[in-house]
């Protein structure tokens, strides 16, 4: 397990495949591992470590069912809301232009 | 089409199949009972799991019922804190699966969560392990019983039924409610199952002209504008599904229907022609079957035939010319049409619900080929069918 | 010039320089090129290119005085206003912790 | 310290250097004659650029009389819809240096602008810029003018006064107020600057005994509790702020160090020997210099020497010995030492003030060493001044 507390917001949001996850979870709202890795075209692995740099910042959380993890926004992170918002604002930006 | 102005709706949604009115007259007795049979679950949800069969014909109010008393039970255990969920499943749509109907009551839930890799024991373990970590119990009412029974038989049945005994001192989580036409598709279950369900039965009758006339008028009000709709209106409608077997889904869909008659003639009221003109057109239709509950794909499929029908004087077209027809009303409606399997599919469906008529032709040239025909319903009045239902549902 | 309109959130945020600068100027308000540069431990050129960047997507604004040029959020720009509140989000929680 | 509730103060920041009153008594009539010199700025500002200088001794209440005529007509052009800024700069904290002071007021619209790679000529033509753009115009009160005219001669005076000359039929934008004790100091400049400056003059007197009870009264009333300081308290600072000069300045401070005494005494009023005890432990100070005006880290280092007095009985100190004291006083205030070289900085301007006195020693083994000592101040009094000011700075 990767422990990381406390990054700065470059090198959690520095990370191209990072906000992709955000922005898909900002529209799905839920979503398990191998459904997350198909959307971003990533491999398992790859799209584990992003989650779990989320996670540790506490933007994300994740729930165990049998063989599958549910990863959401944690709903207690402020951090999670601006970010929400933030992904909510540039959509509809780009859909009035 | 019209202007808003001339219409004679007023809520034209109120008359739509999936509202729930929030008072359904002369069901009174029967929703005392049903609350009678759940009042455990407003004071000690987890000692108990609850079941009842709800048992009618067609247009009995069965799932008003049902659904109506889902909403207040909910309600009432909001207020008390108490984390109760109502989830109502129609068999028939989810192909009597269980999987499938345990997928949609996780989904509640977690709407995203995945299709595959799950067995339907393993789902309803999930289903289990929310509800414990939620602390929340379930009514999960199965509507069209009968489906589920047909396709897979006593087994989900009995693990619905039997859940609690492998849980040890856990708390009841799943109370059920299930809804069938008939209480002898029961019988085909296991004794043991069977003696589970059959405790607590509610009988829904055949609604009176008198009883009609009531339930029409409660929608009148809603959906119509003032004095849109007459006595005489409603009266002539209330013998019609009187006479079509006290059936209120029927008096409903045609008084929706009748407005429509009655606005496409910019009449300002709905008439007893317009009832008249409404009854003529949708008679066979709805004997045979309820369109409205087929899917999108399903009626895409099903328009794309009436097309063929009505274009081309014939009474057989072959799989080739119905899926060409489908293509272009996917073209038509904007959306992608489906694989060819899936129509085999579809065209299963709406064999088995008597729409449509198969036969194997050996004579071609090719082998044999499928034929397909509508055998009791003209192909116009199932065209405008399907058209205003597709538009129903895009607007 | 580069001139790049409407580019997806990830492409624009998935720099660590970016989000740095967007940092510097969320909490300076406004700054100019070279003393971004040396806050940002970035050469005077790759400086520009992002600040560029972010100027296409609307995100921040300059003016030119002399051979100097000031840039600050783009204070019309609903996109600059959703990262300011992240940014501010973020630093407050981790104040909190 | 004194808990609050035992407190003579009602509000201290009200007798702080920085408030502005909103009525200055006994400045009506200069208030009046400087709102006429600039009423064209609420009517016509593009069209002119007026220059006033206002003449007056220590504490007669030159920057309160410009500050508040500022702050007021700030109001005024904002309601209108007129764009005008109000920027009063200290000339001497900003060491008689035009780049500084066009930066600081540059740094009014743009916070960060860069301190390198300008002159004060096009920094002036950026202010230029920034003004036309956002179509400002602003009165630049040059307070302590002296020390601009002292540092950089007529050049900057010249520059700022006949700024439209070479901006064609672009309109007006900066007007100046300069402040200054004795109007002879800009007898020094060239004779068209002088005489572009002279038309408009404002001379404030020294205020009588009586105008000083007036003010006195006046910050009573906001700073302190009701009938904490009584009427004989409000004569003798009165008495002694005459005697000082007709200095209100001195006697609102006075009132603030009196009132420090009750509280520190716990006395529950300010009486008339705590103005006493106020005024023997300031007096040498507030003649010397205005220690308020230092910054914190010449403060700081003067504490450091200050204490260094208080605890070696010694007329002289080493410049090492003052900087390990300044040191340790760095360390208590949480503060990150500055260099050597600032340092040096900093002593050049404590002996530019007179506070201190410095001497080349030539005995030393180790050749010339630079000795340090305070010619007039009690180290014990300087210490305590110098704490109270910083406490008052960082709570």
């Amino acid at each position: 397990m990767l422990i990381m507390v406390n990054m700065q917001i470059e090198t959690v949001l520095g990370n191209k495949l990072r906000i992709k996850i955000l922005k898909i979870l900002s529209k799905i709202r839920e979503l398990n591992v191998t459904e997350i890795a198909r959307r971003l075209g990533a491999n398992h692995k790859t799209t584990m470590k992003h989650l779990k740099i989320l996670e540790n910042e506490g933007i994300l959380q994740h729930k165990r069912f049998g063989r599958i993890r549910l990863y959401r926004f944690n709903e207690n992170s402020v951090k999670a809301k601006a970010i929400q918002t933030l992904l909510e604002t540039w959509e509809n930006a780009e859909n009035i232009r | 089409m019209v202007p808003a102005y001339r219409s004679v709706f007023k809520d034209e949604a109120k008359l739509d199949i999936t509202y729930v009115p929030s008072r359904l007259p002369h069901r009174e007795a029967e929703m005392r009972l049903l609350r009678e049979f759940f009042s455990f679950m407003l004071s000690t949800p987890e000692k108990m799991a609850q079941r009842v069969l709800i048992v009618g014909d067609v247009g009995t109010g069965k799932t008003a019922l049902s659904q109506r008393f889902g909403a207040d039970i909910v309600q009432q255990a909001k207020q008390q804190g108490l984390n109760l969920h109502y989830i109502h499943v129609n068999c028939r749509q989810y192909r009597g699966s269980l999987f499938f109907i345990l997928h949609h009551a996780v989904s509640v839930f977690h709407p995203n969560f995945p299709k595959r890799g799950f067995s339907a024991e393993e789902l309803l373990n999930i289903f289990l392990q929310i509800l414990d970590e939620q602390n929340a119990h379930v009514i999960l009412t199965l509507d069209e019983f009968e489906n589920l029974i047909e396709k897979e038989g006593s087994e989900p049945v009995y693990k619905l039924t039997r859940l609690q005994e492998t849980r040890l001192n856990k708390p009841q989580r799943i109370s059920l409610i299930c809804i069938l036409k008939n209480v002898k598709a029961v019988e085909s279950l296991d004794p043991s199952t069977r003696s589970t369900l059959q405790s607590n039965i509610i009988r829904l009758e055949k609604y009176s002209k008198e009883q009609l006339v009531d339930i029409i008028s409660d929608r009148v009000q809603l959906a119509f504008k003032p004095l849109a709709v007459s006595e005489d209106t409603i009266s002539l409608i209330a013998e019609l599904a009187h006479s079509e077997g006290g059936n209120a889904r029927f008096a409903i869909e045609l008084l929706w229907r009748a407005g429509k008659y009655a606005d496409a003639e910019d009449l300002g009221a709905v008439t007893p022609e317009c009832v008249r003109k409404a009854v003529s057109s949708i008679y066979a239709i709805t004997r045979k079957s309820d369109l409205a509950s087929l899917s999108l794909h399903e009626k895409l499929f099903l328009l794309g035939m009436a097309r063929f029908f009505k274009e081309n004087d014939r009474a057989y077209a072959s799989i080739t010319e119905v899926e060409q027809a489908y293509a272009v009303v996917c073209e038509e409606f904007g959306v992608e049409p489906h694989t060819h399997t899936q129509l085999w599919k579809y065209l299963q469906v709406l064999s088995a619900l008597g729409i449509i008529e198969k036969s194997v032709s050996s004579t071609g040239q090719r082998g044999r080929t499928t034929l397909i025909c509508l055998p009791g319903i003209p192909a116009h009045e199932l065209e405008r069918e399907l058209a205003m239902l597709l538009e129903k549902e895009s607007g």
